[in-house]
C-alpha cells in the first residue's frame, strides 16, 4: 500500500500531463490547469518542509555544541528576513528589501567572484596540453578568450569572425549532440518514472 | 556615505578574507549568508504561492477544490517522523509523475525533433559549391553520437567517429571554458566597481 | 483508492469550467502529429529494450575509459598505502540523476576498496547523502566479504555551504594526499577548488557530471572524464541494474534512426533544396 | 607552502590588473555581434505599446554581471514605450528584477500599473511557464506588492501569450531553456535572452535552430548594446578591465604550458 499508491498516482497524472499536451478540448486544458495549480502549491510545501528541516537541524547542532557559533548565525539570519517582512512588508524601500540589496546580494555576488581567483590560478597551474584533446581544448578557449576583447580587433578585423565561426559551427554540433543525448535520456527517465519502473525518487526519506 | 554600502562593503571583504584563507571571519559572514537566503526564499515562497494561489482564494473565494493541494502538501510535513513518512511519497508522486508527463513531448519536440531538422541544409549551395558550413555540422554531430553510443566497443568505423566526436566535444569545452572565464571576471570587475566607487569613493 | 478520487474531482471541476468556456470539443491538436508519432516509436523502443532485459536478454555496452581507471586508481592507492577520496560533488540532492549515479559507482569502488584493504574517505554536503552513502558502502565491503574493514567515520558530512565544503574538502586533500581522487556527482563552481588542488599534489583523478561548464575545468584538470551520459551509462556498466541497460540500449536504437534520418534528409535537402518533409 | 605562495602571487595579479585597468575608464569602440545586433532591431521596430514579458530569471551571485545586460534592455524597451510585464522564475531574480525595473521606469517616467507592472515569483517554474499560456492572472491573481492583477490598467485586454510580441528571459542558467521548450514549443511564444557569457555556448543550438530569437551574451553583449542604444554605462565600463584580466589568464595558460613543457623534456632527458 505503501508503494502501490504512490505509483498509482504517479502514473496517472504522468498520463494525463502527457496526453494533454496533444489535445486542444477544453475538458483537458482544464485539467491540465487545475494540475498546474495543484503543482505550484504542493512545490511550495517541499521548500517550507526544507527550510523547517534545516532549522531543526540546526537548533540540534548547536544543542550538541557543533560549530554552534556558525550555526546561530544562520539560523538569526533565517529568522532576520521573515521578521523584516512581517514588520515592513517587502515593497521598495521596506527593511527586507533593504537587507536583501545590502547584506544577501552583495555577499552572494561576491562568493561568486571568488572564482575569478581560481580560475587564474587554475589556469597557471591544472590547464596542461598534455593530450591532443587537451590541446583542442586550451587552442579554442585562447580563440575565444582573445576573440571576445576588444584586442581581437586590434590582431585582425576577421579574428572576432573566426570565433564566431567556431561557436556557431563545429561547438555548436557538439553541443547539438549533447542536447539531443541529454533530451533522449530525460525521455527514457521520465518514461520509466511513468510506467514505476525507476522508483529512486521513493527512496531518501 | 549610507550605511547599507558601509554594511555591504564590510562584507564583501570578510567574504575576500577566504583567499587568504579559511578563516573564522569568512566562516561567520557565510553563515550569515545562508540564513538569510533561506530567509529571504521563504518569505517569497509564503506570499507568492502559500498566499496568492492557496490561502486568498481558498478562504475568500471559496475554491474548494483547493483543499486537495493543501491537504497533499500538508502531508509533505509527514517526513520529520519515521512512521509517518511514507505519506510524503504520494504529494512527491504527483509532482514527479506530472513532471515527467509534461518532460517527455517537450524533450521531445523541442531539444530532439526540432534540433535534428535543424541539423539539415543541402550539401551544395545553390551557385554549387560545396556547403561547407552543412558539412561541419553534420559530421560533428554524427562523430558526437557515435561517441555516445554504448552498445558497441569503440573499434574500426564506430572508433574512429567516437574519436573525430571527441576532438568536437573538445571544441566545445574549450569555447565553453573561455566564456566562462569571461562570466567569471565580469563577476568580479562587478565587486571591484562596487569596492573603488561605491564604498571607498576612489573613482567616479 | 486515493488515486481515482483525486481523479473524479479534478474531472467533475473540469467539465463545469470547460462548459463555462463553451468550446466545441476538438480531441486531438493536429499540430502535435509529429511528436505524437515520435513518442510513440520512443515508447515502443523503451519497453521493446525493458521487456527483452526483464526476460533475460543481457545487452552489452561497451567499455568506458574512465571505469578501467578506476581499478588501476584503486591499485596506485593500495600500493602508495595511500587512501582514495570520493566526492559527489556540493551540487545536488538524493534524487538528482547524477547523485544516483554517482552512489552505483561508489557501491563497486566500496568493494574494491574492501578487497584491497585501502582506506576510502567520502566527505558530503548533505545529510541525507551521507546516510544512503554509509548504507551502500557498508553493503559493498559485507558482498566483499571483509565487513570488519568498513569505517563509518570516513563517510562524513561537513557543511550545506559550497565554498566552505570546497574548502574542507581541498584542507583534506592537501593534508591526507590522497593517491586517487573520485568526482563523480553533480557539481557547480566548486569543481574547479577541488579538481585543481588534487592536481597540484599529483593523485590520478577520475571525474564526471553532467554540467557543461563543469566538464570543460575537469577535462584539463582530470585524467580521466566521464562526459555527461557516459557517468549515466556507467553507472549502469557497474550496477548491471536493469532498467538503467534498457535505458542505454533504447536510447542508442534511437539515436541510429536519427542518424539514418539526418542523412537521408540531409541528401534529400541537397537534391530538392525547397522540399520540406523533414521540417517540423 | 610553496603551493600556497604562489597561488597568493596569482591572486594578487588578478586583482592589480582589474583593479588599475578598471581605474583607467578609456572609451574605444567595439563592434556588434550578430546575435547582440537581432535582439536590438526587434525591439527598434516593434510598435509603440507592445506588449513584452521580462522574466528575470538568474540568482544574485551572477548580480554584477547580468546587470549591465537588463538595464541596456530595459533602457531601451521603456524608451520605445512598450508595455513591460515583469516577473522572475528564480526567489532572488524577484527583489533584483524589482528594483531595476523601477529604477529604468522612473529614468523614463513610465508609471507603475499603466506602463508596467512587476508580478512576482512562482517557485515552480515550468508549471508558471504553462500556465502563462492559458491565464496569466491565474497564475499571478496579485502582483508583486499586492494589487489584484485584475485592477491594473496594464493588463486589461492581456492574459495569454498571445498579447505578448516577445519573452526576454535575463538567465544564469537553464531557464531560458524552459522557456524555449514549454512557451515555445507548445504556445509558439517569440523568446530572447540576456545571458551571462558561461551560458552563451550552451544555446547557441537552440539559436542556430531559431527556437531561441537571440542573445545578448556577458558583459561583452552589455557593452555592444549599450552603444547600439546610444548611451555608455557599466558594460562599456568594465570592457577594458575585462580585456586586462583575459590577458592575465592567457599569459598565465601559456607561461603554465611552457614551465610544463620544459618541466617533461628535462624529465625526458634526465
Amino acid at each position: 500500500m505503501r508503494t502501490k499508491i504512490p505509483l498509482l498516482v504517479c502514473l496517472v497524472f504522468g498520463i494525463m500531463m502527457f496526453g494533454q499536451y496533444f489535445s486542444a478540448h477544453p475538458i483537458a486544458k482544464a485539467v491540465y490547469n487545475n494540475i498546474l495549480e495543484w503543482w505550484q502549491i504542493i512545490f511550495a510545501f517541499t521548500l517550507l518542509v526544507g527550510v523547517a528541516s534545516f532549522a531543526r537541524n540546526s537548533l540540534r547542532n548547536i544543542s550538541q555544541r557543533k560549530e554552534p557559533i556558525h550555526r546561530s548565525i544562520a539560523l538569526a539570519g533565517l529568522l532576520v528576513m521573515p521578521v523584516l517582512a512581517l514588520i515592513g512588508g517587502t515593497k521598495t524601500g521596506s527593511p527586507f528589501l533593504w537587507s536583501f540589496q545590502n547584506m544577501l546580494a552583495p555577499m552572494q555576488s561576491t562568493v561568486f567572484s571568488l572564482l575569478a581567483f581560481f580560475v587564474a590560478s587554475a589556469s597557471y597551474r591544472g590547464f596542461r596540453a598534455r593530450t591532443i584533446p587537451a590541446t583542442i581544448l586550451l587552442v579554442t578557449a585562447l580563440i575565444v578568450l582573445i576573440g571576445r576583447i576588444p584586442l581581437a580587433e586590434l590582431i585582425s578585423q576577421s579574428f572576432p569572425k573566426i570565433t564566431f565561426w567556431v561557436q556557431d559551427y563545429p561547438s555548436m554540433a557538439a553541443r547539438r549532440a549533447i542536447l539531443i543525448g541529454i533530451g533522449l535520456g530525460s525521455m527514457t527517465t521520465a518514461l520509466r518514472v511513468i510506467l514505476g519502473i525507476e522508483r529512486t525518487y521513493l527512496r531518501g526519506e | 556615505m549610507e550605511i547599507g554600502t558601509i554594511i555591504a562593503g564590510i562584507l564583501t571583504l570578510a567574504i575576500y578574507s577566504f583567499l587568504y584563507r579559511d578563516n573564522p571571519v569568512y566562516k561567520a559572514a557565510e553563515s550569515w549568508l545562508i540564513g538569510l537566503s533561506i530567509g529571504y526564499a521563504l518569505v517569497v515562497f509564503w506570499q507568492s504561492t502559500i498566499i496568492d494561489i492557496l490561502i486568498v482564494p481558498l478562504f475568500s473565494e471559496w475554491r474548494i477544490i483547493l483543499i486537495i493541494p493543501l491537504v497533499l502538501g500538508l502531508m509533505m510535513f509527514s517526513r520529520f517522523s519515521s512512521k509517518t513518512s511514507w505519506l510524503s511519497r504520494i504529494p512527491i508522486a504527483l509532482m514527479i509523475g506530472t513532471g515527467a508527463g509534461v518532460a517527455i513531448p517537450a524533450m521531445l519536440y523541442a531539444r530532439t525533433l526540432k534540433q535534428m531538422s535543424a541539423s539539415i541544409m543541402p550539401l551544395i549551395s545553390e551557385n554549387g559549391t560545396p556547403n561547407i558550413e552543412a558539412l561541419v555540422v553534420l559530421i560533428g554531430l554524427l562523430s558526437t553520437l557515435a561517441y555516445f553510443y554504448f552498445s558497441r566497443e569503440h573499434k574500426g568505423v564506430i572508433g574512429n567517429a567516437a574519436k573525430l566526436g571527441t576532438y568536437f566535444l573538445m571544441i566545445f569545452f574549450g569555447a565553453t571554458f573561455g566564456y566562462t572565464v569571461m562570466s567569471r571576471m565580469s563577476t568580479f570587475i562587478g565587486r571591484v566597481d562596487f569596492l573603488l566607487t561605491d564604498f571607498l569613493h576612489l573613482i567616479k | 483508492m486515493v488515486p481515482v478520487v483525486l481523479l473524479v474531482l479534478v474531472l467533475r471541476e473540469s467539465v463545469c469550467a470547460a462548459q463555462i468556456e463553451g468550446q466545441s470539443p476538438g480531441w486531438f491538436n493536429t499540430d502535435t502529429t509529429a511528436t505524437l508519432v515520435f513518442s510513440f516509436i520512443s515508447l515502443v523502443i523503451v519497453l521493446y529494450a525493458i521487456l527483452s532485459v526483464r526476460s533475460g536478454r543481457r545487452f552489452k555496452i561497451r567499455e568506458i575509459p574512465g571505469l578501467k581507471a578506476v581499478d588501476e586508481a584503486i591499485g596506485r592507492a593500495t600500493e602508495m598505502g595511500a587512501p582514495i577520496l570520493y566526492t559527489p560533488g556540493w551540487g545536488g540532492d538524493i534524487q538528482r540523476p547524477t547523485t544516483i549515479a554517482s552512489m552505483n559507482i561508489l557501491s563497486s569502488v566500496a568493494e574494491r576498496t574492501a578487497e584491497y584493504d585501502c582506506r576510502l574517505i567520502y566527505p558530503t554536503h548533505d545529510p541525507v547523502i551521507m546516510a544512503v552513502a554509509q548504507e551502500v558502502v557498508k553493503e559493498g565491503y559485507a558482498k566483499a566479504g571483509y565487513p570488519d574493514r568498513f569505517k563509518p567515520d570516513d563517510i562524513f558530512y561537513i557543511s550545506s555551504s559550497q565554498f566552505g565544503y570546497a574548502a574542507a574538502v581541498d584542507g583534506i586533500i592537501s593534508r591526507i594526499k590522497p593517491a586517487s581522487i573520485f568526482l563523480l556527482g553533480t557539481f557547480e563552481a566548486e569543481s574547479l577548488i577541488m579538481a585543481e588542488t588534487g592536481n597540484s599534489i599529483g593523485s590520478i583523478q577520475i571525474a564526471g557530471t553532467d554540467s557543461t561548464i563543469q566538464l570543460a575545468f575537469f577535462i584539463v584538470a582530470c585524467d580521466y572524464t566521464l562526459i555527461g551520459e557516459e557517468l549515466f551509462a556507467a553507472s549502469g556498466y557497474l550496477s548491471q541494474n536493469e532498467s538503467t541497460l534498457a535505458s542505454v540500449k533504447a536510447q542508442d536504437m534511437i539515436k541510429i534512426l536519427i542518424a539514418l534520418f539526418i542523412i537521408a534528409a540531409m541528401i534529400w535537402a541537397t537534391i530538392r533544396p525547397l522540399s520540406t518533409w523533414w521540417k517540423f | 607552502m610553496e603551493r600556497l605562495r604562489t597561488r597568493w602571487i596569482i591572486f594578487l595579479g588578478l586583482a592589480a590588473v582589474v583593479v588599475i585597468s578598471y581605474t583607467m575608464n578609456l572609451p574605444f569602440k567595439t563592434s556588434a555581434s550578430p546575435a547582440t545586433e537581432k535582439a536590438y532591431k526587434y525591439i527598434e521596430t516593434l510598435p509603440e505599446s507592445s506588449v513584452v514579458i521580462i522574466s528575470f530569471d538568474h540568482e544574485a551571485s551572477s548580480l554584477p554581471e547580468i546587470q549591465p545586460i537588463a538595464l541596456a534592455m530595459l533602457r531601451h524597451v521603456f524608451r520605445k514605450n512598450l508595455r513591460v510585464i515583469g516577473l522572475s522564475l528564480f526567489a532572488e531574480g524577484t527583489a533584483i528584477g524589482y528594483e531595476m525595473l523601477n529604477r529604468t521606469a522612473g529614468e523614463c517616467n513610465r508609471n507603475y500599473g499603466r506602463d508596467y507592472v512587476f508580478l512576482g515569483f512562482k517557485p515552480q517554474y515550468i508549471s508558471a511557464i504553462l500556465g502563462l499560456g492559458e491565464s496569466i492572472r491565474r497564475v499571478f491573481p496579485e502582483d508583486y506588492p499586492g494589487n489584484k492583477t485584475d485592477t491594473l490598467a496594464i493588463m486589461r485586454n492581456i492574459d495569454t501569450y498571445d498579447s505578448v510580441r516577445m519573452v526576454i528571459s535575463i538567465a544564469d542558467g537553464d531557464r531560458t531553456m524552459q522557456w524555449i521548450e514549454y512557451a515555445g514549443a507548445r504556445y509558439n511564444q517569440k523568446v530572447m535572452a540576456g545571458l551571462t557569457a558561461a551560458m552563451i555556448t550552451s544555446y547557441d543550438p537552440y539559436l542556430s535552430s531559431g527556437q531561441l530569437f537571440a542573445v545578448v551574451g556577458g558583459l561583452r553583449g552589455a557593452a555592444e548594446y549599450e552603444l547600439l542604444y546610444g548611451r555608455r554605462a557599466a558594460g562599456n565600463r568594465g570592457m577594458l578591465a575585462q580585456s586586462g584580466a583575459h590577458a592575465y589568464v592567457i599569459a598565465l595558460i601559456i607561461i603554465g604550458n611552457i614551465i610544463f613543457f620544459r618541466s617533461r623534456r628535462r624529465k625526458r632527458e634526465g
